[in-house]
């Protein structure tokens, strides 16, 4: 856990490996394996899917990232960080070898317990699919403990998917994966069109079912749409929240939406808490 | 190769000895070790020569093996050997503006002699360069292609003789002339200095030509409307103007202009309005194309709605029934890769000097108007015979002449500090001419200083007062007529003889005023549709007094002729031929490169104040809409094609929204913050 | 004197036009010798509007600093005019907007307040302390307020904003229709408050301004209430690159004063709001006028006043002085 | 070593003409001080006036910017926009109580590699007179 | 806990026999009052009913270093203050001193923040009770009152030629002895009591809260916001100058090789607050600012920490330029139409 006495501190971490998920350029999103280089923060950490860590470079700054590798991955943690700004511009210049610094594990986590028994329907779009990558190991860790899973995955082009390799893996174990790309490509065998259009077109059951869903505000707005349209009811879906944050430990201020911080009573939230929310889907 | 577009910068330093130039001053080893440990490093090395095939074959293999991304090269200026590296770097596949020079041989070794200072100079100078480096971005070379044909505005000599030459190179050409005849003030002339050479005979060759040749499309009374492209791609609209008169149908017998109602009562301004014409007119004999042309503001029919009580007299005697009188401007829409400038100059204004009583005395004439005098297409045959009645009959013959040097030239008082070049020598000529054609008189020259510089022109200048023309050095303060009474057309002159300091009056029946060359009135036009700069005198600014003398800071664009500056006829051909080869180099060659390094605009950051576009010399910015979450707002937007780079518009923006490309805000900052520090 | 009825009623007429979207005055204020600004949507609330010389924020402020709101797909802007009411310093501000195109004349309505000065709230509070005035007016060269049923009558000068006393346009520059009949010049400006701070030393005039930026909060109010920092992203906000720390000490705080001064000359039209909302009375102003005073006397520049000019710092004059130059 | 005060000066030089100027002063090896550091701009109308200002924060002790002569910018008028903006901008330093001599500006001509040193020597002694910047740094020893 | 007094001139005495302590206390800074370190006693003023900076800046310094480094380095030297130095906070305003008391909760929940929390600890608060409060004040409507003991260690009064101190905790008592203070009688707490009632009666504004928490969700797209936020200048200082008011920024700065990692104050009426790289800004107008801050004052912060997070001091309606008054707000959304929060 966090050095308790003062939550600013990050933990140095080394970069183990590190590599692009989409064509270098702008609004790239790169992925990172890091270890902590105090081998001893181990015996204390612990992260559950869902929870996030401030990312930085020292002389830059930190930002706020999702863990998105699950913790049954061990040994290392994952992220997959787009190039936005100033900090992720500057995390996208490390590489294998380098040090970044990790603040966390930092706010809630899916109540993946509370889920147990259940079908898992995981909808993602883009770099969305950040926070939803630990839910899946999990439930592939533990899938004696859930139902069926189910994931659909959807960026603008077959280029921008992120962690394409590891879908095929999914569907070798069995997992119905069902992706998409906005417009037609050549060559291309699965789904063309939005993620909204791709769930109704799957139309999972909402029967002992939970839907996690990530990805731009917009697709958030419409998938949830068309989870109600399938039967689903405001608790059995999940999504996680983005608001520009700072210190990660509910002080700053910024992340509010309504009386709740985010940072820390967040990013996860059902969609039955964030429907009296006003403030949550501005 | 796109491998090497990673975020992550690697960077290779290389250190030239440049022989001992370098080495013998700066510790390079110690200067590499240095750069090796900067952030971003990854080669840092040594050499003799590095812009030795084996010094750049190192850097080469680098890029290769090492994957550099960035490469910083200490050694000499990069105004010496940028190009060189950059192609080095392209020739290894990597994107030639990820180079960095540090300048440790102008900058640091030939001019720091201690060996400590040098080095840490040296040193400073490559951590700088590093810090740049980390920042730079690649940037794409472009080259446009050059439509072949050439726009030349004005057909006075200069854009008579630029047309001529592109045309004979076998590229098309567009001449543009205003008035309805080319020829320009050239074709006024009557003689022309030291020569004298005919005008028109030397000219009315070259108007033919024009008008006859198969590449030059010639569109007289026609007038440059619009203008948009860049170099190698400009679109013009020009408007020919309805002459009223069918240009097929009129076959120039002038029937028309005998019988035309106002025939010999509309002042003619190719005599400078010293002759008169009809509403329907050929500008003089000579013209080309020898077309007539209905003067609408004149005209009955087309000011008044009405010609006499059968209706128009030109109608009726035109046999080929080329008058008409619906006909309306036509547009015309053309693409033309080059654009030649020869508008020409008007002459100086003699009402901005009333104390010379220009006007309201018919024998004071300036030197343009007495060109048209003695000039035999003129309104008196050549005749210098003034104060004739409207029916061109009575008059006199001047007994006195006096001739004034630098009127509106040289004097601050009317804003023209300039001279004007050419005047001098009319003046000479033209008291020339006087002795010619009136033995007997007497004929003086007021002038500050005589300037016959040209080729021919001293010779020609004793020549003149031998022949008996008195040059009195003084500068008139004042001519008025001398009485009030009928029949004495004496004038005095009240001057100071600046070598006696005597002050003197002189009399005279005729007074030429030497006035000289202005830019035209209508200059802003030219201005507005180029966006070409003045120099302070009011001419066209050339893009460099010595070594671009045709060029403006618009690509593609060039001056001919006066319009540049005052200059006499022979400068005046040669500016155009310089200026007919400039333009025949873009069009020969086909394809004309455009800047890399040039400025772009980060839309959501511009608050469209424009301070850059009134900033850009090269008319390269403008505001155009944007789409801010559904709000129209206006933002500068950079047409690369203009643009070259020089970054005034980036110090102008207060939100720095506008950034030349390689040297932009964050990249130079990074350069301050390591060179800033005190050691 | 302004009839109130008749400017409200005016107001009312002028916001109730289809093509006008939001009227920008003055409306009293909850306490103090302050009104408080009125955004009027609702021909209603025009009755609110007042004009007397507590009126001293500059309504230009409010054109540009309106937030756009993102417009949801397959609707249309608002496009409608905004009208706004302006004394003679506020109206300049206008003249240079317009000069930098903030945006076209015609989304304006300009309903001028030929105005006699305004209230100084520091000068008011030294005299009064922390006080509400029941009212005040201009009666001739006289200010007269009344407070607790007891009129007082001051001189101009001792509770009158300085930039008042040098006012040179008190008539709107700009305007559509004068709300009243214009009202005569008075004031001069000679700058001797500039010429006075001159005579420091370089050394004093540090000591002097380093004790003034160190309190600086960088609350960012005086930039926020210039009518002329308008920028989408301002210099100081930007993080790449970072030209100013958001860090407060005295390194960036006065990195950001000669900024904005350097930002505003040739632009700042000396309605000296920035210096008023100053939460910790830094004498904003005495860079400005700096400013104002060299831009004048190099380059015969006055912004603010003719919508034809060219923005200072973008054109030049081939005479421009050089002294200092090598 | 002396323990004289040896100020860091960061300088802004154009493309065309001071930087060829300074080129020209290398090439004909007229020495001159070390202490100025020089960042190639194209023209001296790129040079923002907030340079100066982040040059000072940083440390420097002074500042030059040099162009082209009046007249002779290669872009026509940027020296003329410099001009203006150095004029103004070294008005308002000085008014804050940035000493005067800091802020140097210079036409340098690329004939002039002799006028190039002597501006140097000028620009360094000014600034040496007005010693050590320490006014806008920043004070990062501090924290 | 006792009662003490000492003569007024002999202020400077008192200040100057505090050097076991960092003492702070009001002092001018040009035209304005600002809670400095006491170098010169004699420049104390207690003339001023408010600082114009509150004294949090003492417990969250507008910058502060939360760590230092060197780049290239991965050691990070932490500047946590140390919680067993002694600080003392001479004539802190009973406002001020609460508004400590509801920051607290922000910095102690959950993960606890050590920068704040240790200044807390090492100081000690000796109030000063307000005799003339101004004219913004309304401190008794939000808990407190002029001569309020809330979160104070001790507490003065100005009684014409002494100083009446009464000390509330062992901390004050420590300053008492430290500052050699004379005992006080009946007299003086009577004469204090008195007056506290009389300053009471002075307070000129007020507002019922009751319901206020409650009701401010259900205005959330109320267009009464407007009202205010159209002419709301987004500048910060109603939030900069508030004691309660706790945002911050946290940013990185290198100079050359060494860094710190430092954080600042923020408010959430600046535009940037809250902007995304993207450009979206969930809180894209004045309005969404404008609602945020009363409402996170009014209703998000009591719904976490039980507490308004205002003290009633009237800066933020002092010191607003464009006469944004709190009071008026909470009174128009009294009065405005609620409906149920809106569901998405
Ligand atoms: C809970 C949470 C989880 C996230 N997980 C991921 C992830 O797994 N992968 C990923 O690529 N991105 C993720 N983001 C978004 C990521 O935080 C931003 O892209 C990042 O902060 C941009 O920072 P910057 O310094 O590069 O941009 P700058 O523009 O330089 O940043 C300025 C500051 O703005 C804030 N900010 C800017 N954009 C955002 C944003 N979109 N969300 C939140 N704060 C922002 C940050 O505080 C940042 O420090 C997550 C955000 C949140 C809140
Ligand atoms: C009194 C006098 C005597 C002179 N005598 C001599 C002499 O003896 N020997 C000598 O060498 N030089 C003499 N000169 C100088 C000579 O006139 C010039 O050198 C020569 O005419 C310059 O030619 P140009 O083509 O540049 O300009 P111009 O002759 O002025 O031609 C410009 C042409 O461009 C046209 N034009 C202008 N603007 C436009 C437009 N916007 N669109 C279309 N067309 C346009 C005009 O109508 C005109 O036809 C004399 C000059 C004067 C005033
Ligand atoms: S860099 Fe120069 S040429 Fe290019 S747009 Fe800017 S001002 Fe114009
Ligand atoms: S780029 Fe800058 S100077 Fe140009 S219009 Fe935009 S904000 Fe104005
Ligand atoms: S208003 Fe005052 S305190 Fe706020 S930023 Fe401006 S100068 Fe600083
Ligand atoms: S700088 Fe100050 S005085 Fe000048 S326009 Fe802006 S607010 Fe007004
Ligand atoms: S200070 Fe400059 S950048 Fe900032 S808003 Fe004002 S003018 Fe724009
Ligand atoms: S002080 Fe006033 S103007 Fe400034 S942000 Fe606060 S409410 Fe808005």
């Amino acid at each position: 856990m966090m050095d308790e006495s003062n939550p600013y501190l990050p933990y140095i971490v080394k970069v183990e490996d590190a590599w692009y998920e989409t064509p270098v350029g702008d609004r790239a999103v790169k992925t990172f394996k890091v270890t902590f280089e105090d081998e001893k923060v181990w015996d204390t950490w612990s992260h559950r899917p869902g929870n996030c860590a401030m990312v930085g470079r020292l002389g830059i700054g930190e930002s706020m990232f999702c863990i998105s590798s699950s913790p049954t991955e061990e040994g290392y943690l994952r992220f997959s960080i787009m190039q936005a700004g100033k900090v992720t511009s500057a995390i996208h210049e490390v590489d294998a070898g380098d040090t970044l610094t990790v603040r966390g594990p930092l706010g809630n986590s899916f109540p993946m317990e509370e889920w147990e028994g259940k079908n898992i329907v995981s909808i993602g779009g883009g770099i969305g699919q950040a926070p939803l990558r630990p839910v899946i190991n999990y439930v592939r860790a533990n899938k004696d403990k859930y139902g069926d899973l189910k994931v659909l995955y959807g960026a603008r082009t077959s280029d921008l998917h992120c962690f394409k390799t590891e879908f095929d893996e999914y569907s070798g174990e069995g997992t119905a994966c069902h992706l998409a790309i906005d417009v037609e490509e050549e060559g291309w065998p699965h789904f063309v069109g939005f993620v909204p259009d791709l769930l109704m077109e799957v139309a999972p059951s909402p029967e002992n079912t939970i839907a996690v869903t990530c990805g731009p505000p917009i697709l958030i707005k419409f998938v949830t749409q068309n989870l109600e349209k399938l039967g689903f009811t405001p608790d059995q879906i999940y999504t996680t929240l983005e608001e520009r944050m700072k210190c990660g430990i509910g002080k700053c201020g910024r992340c509010n939406v309504g009386s709740m911080y985010v940072c820390k009573d967040g990013p996860v939230f059902s969609y039955e808490t964030l429907k009296k929310i006003p403030e949550a889907f501005a | 190769m796109e491998e090497n577009l990673n975020y992550k910068p690697k960077i290779g330093v290389y250190v030239c000895h440049c022989g001992i130039n370098i080495g013998s001053v700066v510790d390079v080893p110690a200067v590499v070790e240095f750069a090796s440990k900067l952030p971003g490093v990854a080669v840092s090395r040594e050499y003799t020569y590095m812009c030795s095939d084996p010094g750049q074959n190192l850097i080469k293999e680098d890029i290769k093996n090492e994957n550099l991304n960035r490469v910083i090269v200490a050694s000499c200026s990069p105004r010496m050997h940028e190009p060189t590296f950059r192609k080095t770097l392209k020739e290894a596949g990597l994107n030639p503006y990820f180079l960095e020079m540090a300048n440790i041989r102008e900058q640091v070794s030939w001019v720091h002699p201690d060996r400590d200072e040098a080095t840490a100079k040296a040193s400073k100078l490559i951590e700088a360069a590093v810090a740049k480096a980390l920042l730079l971005e690649a940037l794409e070379e472009k080259e446009v292609d050059v439509i072949p044909s050439c726009l030349v505005i004005g057909a006075g000599i200069a854009g008579i003789q630029a047309s001529l030459d592109i045309a004979d190179a076998g590229f098309k050409v567009y001449l543009v002339e205003k008035t309805p005849s080319v020829g320009g003030h050239m074709a006024q002339l009557d003689k022309t200095f030291p020569t004298l050479d005919c005008s028109a005979c030397i000219l009315t060759p070259k108007m033919v030509d024009v008008a006859n040749h198969p590449n030059i499309e010639l569109m007289t009374y026609s007038q440059l409307e619009e203008i948009s492209g860049y170099v190698g791609n400009f679109k013009a609209k020009i408007r020919k103007k309805a002459r009223y008169v069918d240009f097929h149908k009129c076959t120039g017998c002038g029937v028309c202009a005998e019988n035309c109602r106002l025939a010999g009562r509309v002042p003619n301004e190719f005599d400078e309005l010293i002759g008169m014409r009809g509403a329907i007119y050929l500008p003089f004999p000579q013209a080309v194309p020898a077309k007539y042309t209905i003067d609408p503001k004149r005209c009955l029919q087309l000011s008044k709605g009405k010609c006499g009580k059968e209706g128009p007299a030109c109608v009726a005697v035109c046999g080929p029934g080329a008058v008409n009188f619906e006909q309306e401007d036509e547009m015309v829409e053309i693409e033309i890769g080059t654009v030649i400038v020869a508008s020409g100059y008007d002459v100086f204004p003699m009402e901005k000097k009333p104390e010379y009583g220009w006007k309201e005395n018919e024998n004071v004439l300036t030197g343009l108007e007495f060109e048209r005098l003695v000039s035999a297409s003129g309104p008196t045959g050549g005749k210098p015979i003034l104060g004739r009645d409207k029916k061109g009959e009575g008059g006199y013959e001047p007994k006195k002449v006096a001739f004034i040097h630098c009127v509106g030239s040289r004097d601050k008082s009317v804003g023209n500090e300039y001279c004007s070049r050419v005047c001098c020598m009319y003046l000479a000529k033209q008291a020339h001419l006087i002795r010619d054609k009136l033995p007997d008189a007497e004929i003086n020259v007021f002038y500050m200083d005589v300037r016959a510089f040209g080729k021919g022109f001293e010779e020609f200048y004793d020549r003149v007062r031998r022949e008996g023309v008195r040059y009195v050095r003084g500068n008139p303060s004042e001519i008025y007529k001398k009485s009030g009474e009928e029949g004495d057309h004496t004038m005095v002159i009240k001057v100071e003889d600046t070598l006696t300091s005597t002050p003197l009056e002189y009399e005279a029946d005729l007074v030429v005023l030497g006035v000289g060359l202005e830019p035209r009135k209508d200059i802003r036009e030219i201005i507005d549709l180029f966006k070409l700069s003045q120099s302070t005198d009011g001419f066209f600014l050339e893009a460099h007094p010595k070594l671009r003398p045709v060029d403006t800071a618009s690509d593609g664009v060039f001056l001919a002729g006066c319009c540049q500056g005052p200059k006499d006829i022979p400068d005046t051909v040669a500016q155009a031929k310089g200026a007919a080869s400039s333009a025949l180099i873009l069009m020969a060659y086909g394809k004309v490169k455009v800047e890399a390094q040039v400025s772009v605009v980060s839309p959501d950051e511009c608050r469209g104040c424009g301070f850059c576009v009134e900033v850009c010399p090269f008319g390269a910015i403008e505001l155009v809409d944007e789409n801010r979450m559904g709000n129209i707002v206006k933002v500068a937007f950079v047409n690369e094609a203009l643009c070259k780079g020089c970054g005034s518009c980036a110090a102008a923006c207060l939100s720095g929204a506008i950034q030349p490309r390689s040297f932009k805000d964050e990249q130079i900052l990074p350069q301050i913050a390591v060179l800033g520090v005190r050691p | 004197m302004v009839d109130l009825k008749e400017l409200q009623d005016k107001a009312k007429e002028v916001i109730s036009r289809d093509d006008v979207r939001r009227l920008i005055g003055w409306q009293r204020g909850t306490y103090g010798f302050e009104s408080a600004p009125i955004v009027v949507t609702d021909a209603s609330d025009a009755d609110k509007l007042i004009f007397d010389p507590t009126c001293v924020q500059n309504p230009a402020s409010f054109i540009t600093l309106e937030e756009k709101r993102p417009v949801p797909r397959g609707q249309e802007p608002d496009t409608r005019k905004v009208a706004v009411m302006v004394k003679g310093c506020d109206s300049r501000a206008i003249v240079q907007q317009l000069v930098e195109k903030a945006y076209p004349r015609e989304n304006v309505i300009v309903m001028g307040m030929p105005c006699r000065g305004v209230i100084d709230r520091r000068k008011a509070a030294a005299l009064f302390g922390d006080v509400t005035p029941d009212e005040v007016k201009l009666d001739g060269d006289k200010v007269v307020v009344s407070l607790n049923s007891e009129t007082k009558e001051l001189a101009r000068g001792d509770i009158l904003a300085d930039k008042c006393m040098r006012c040179r346009y008190p008539n709107p520059l700009v305007s559509d229709e004068l709300m009243t009949e214009e009202v005569e010049k008075w004031g001069a400006d000679e700058f001797a408050d500039v010429d006075e701070f001159e005579k420091m030393s370089p050394a004093d005039k540090w000591k002097f301004w380093e004790e003034q930026f160190s309190k600086c909060i960088r609350c960012y109010s005086c930039r926020n209430v210039c009518p002329m920092c308008y920028c989408v992203e301002c210099v100081v906000a930007k993080l790449k690159p970072q030209w100013t720390r958001r860090s407060t000490d005295i390194s960036e705080n006065a990195a950001y004063h000669v900024q904005r001064a350097w930002h505003l000359s040739g632009r700042c039209i000396e309605c000296m709001e920035c210096q008023r909302v100053c939460p910790v009375d830094i004498p904003i102003m005495t860079l400005n006028r700096k400013m104002t005073r060299d831009v004048k006397e190099m380059f015969d520049y006055e912004p603010g006043v003719d919508v034809e000019a060219e923005p200072l710092l973008a054109c030049y004059n081939p005479q421009d002085p050089e002294d200092y130059i090598m | 070593m002396s323990e004289e005060f040896e100020p860091n000066i960061v300088a802004f030089l154009c493309n065309w003409c001071s930087y060829a100027g300074a080129d020209l002063a290398g090439t004909s090896r007229t020495q001159y001080l070390p202490n100025i550091k020089i960042i190639r701009v194209m023209c001296s109308g790129r040079v923002n006036p907030l340079f100066l200002l982040n040059a000072l924060q940083q440390g420097a002790d002074g500042v030059l910017i040099s162009g082209c002569h009046p007249g002779d910018c290669h872009y026509l008028e940027g020296n003329f926009y410099a001009r203006r903006r150095f004029m103004l901008m070294h008005k308002l330093l000085e008014h804050v109580g940035v000493d005067p001599g800091r802020v140097n500006m210079s036409w340098v001509s690329a004939s002039e590699g002799v006028k190039f040193k002597d501006v140097i020597e000028e620009v360094v002694t000014s600034v040496k007179e007005a010693g050590p910047m320490d006014q806008f740094r920043r004070r990062q020893l501090n924290w | 806990m006792g009662d003490y007094k000492f003569a007024k001139d002999k202020l400077a005495e008192v200040l100057s026999s505090l050097g076991d302590y960092q003492v702070f206390a009001p002092t001018p800074a040009g035209d304005v009052v600002r809670f400095l370190e006491v170098k010169d006693p004699a420049a104390v003023t207690l003339e001023s009913a408010n600082s114009t900076v509150p004294p949090k800046e003492l417990m969250f310094p507008e910058t502060e270093t939360l760590f230092k480094y060197r780049l290239g380095d991965t050691g990070l030297d932490p500047s946590v203050p140390d919680a067993s130095a002694r600080r003392l906070v001479f004539g802190i305003r009973p406002c001020d001193a609460m508004a400590y008391t509801i920051v607290d909760n922000l910095f102690s929940w959950d993960f606890t923040d050590p920068y704040y929390l240790n200044r807390r600890e090492n100081t000690t608060l000796v109030g000063f009770a307000c005799g003339d409060p101004c004219a913004n004040c309304f401190c008794p409507s939000m808990g407190g009152a002029p001569a309020s003991e809330k979160g104070l260690d001790a507490l003065m009064f100005d009684l014409g030629d002494t100083f009446y101190v009464k000390t509330l905790t062992d901390k004050g008592d420590a300053f008492a002895k430290a500052a050699g203070l004379d005992a006080a009688g009946d007299a003086e707490s009577k004469a204090a009591e008195k007056q506290a009632e009389e300053a009471l009666g002075k307070v000129k504004r007020s507002i019922d809260t009751a319901g206020i928490p409650e009701k401010l969700p259900s205005l959330y797209d109320h267009p009464f916001w407007e009202q205010f936020s159209d002419r709301c200048l987004s500048c910060g200082i109603c939030t900069f100058l508030c004691p309660t008011c706790h945002c911050f920024d946290i940013q990185d700065e290198a100079e050359a090789f060494n860094a710190r990692r430092a954080r600042m104050w923020d408010t959430c009426m600046f535009a940037e607050y809250t902007v995304h790289t993207s450009g979206h800004n969930p809180r894209p107008t004045r309005k969404e600012r404008t609602r945020n801050r009363i409402s996170h004052k009014y209703s998000y912060f009591p719904e976490k920490f039980d507490v308004i997070a205002c003290v009633g001091c009237g800066r933020c309606i002092n010191n607003c330029p464009v006469n944004i008054d709190l009071l008026d707000i909470l009174e128009k959304s009294k009065q405005a139409e609620g409906k149920e929060a809106k569901t998405a």
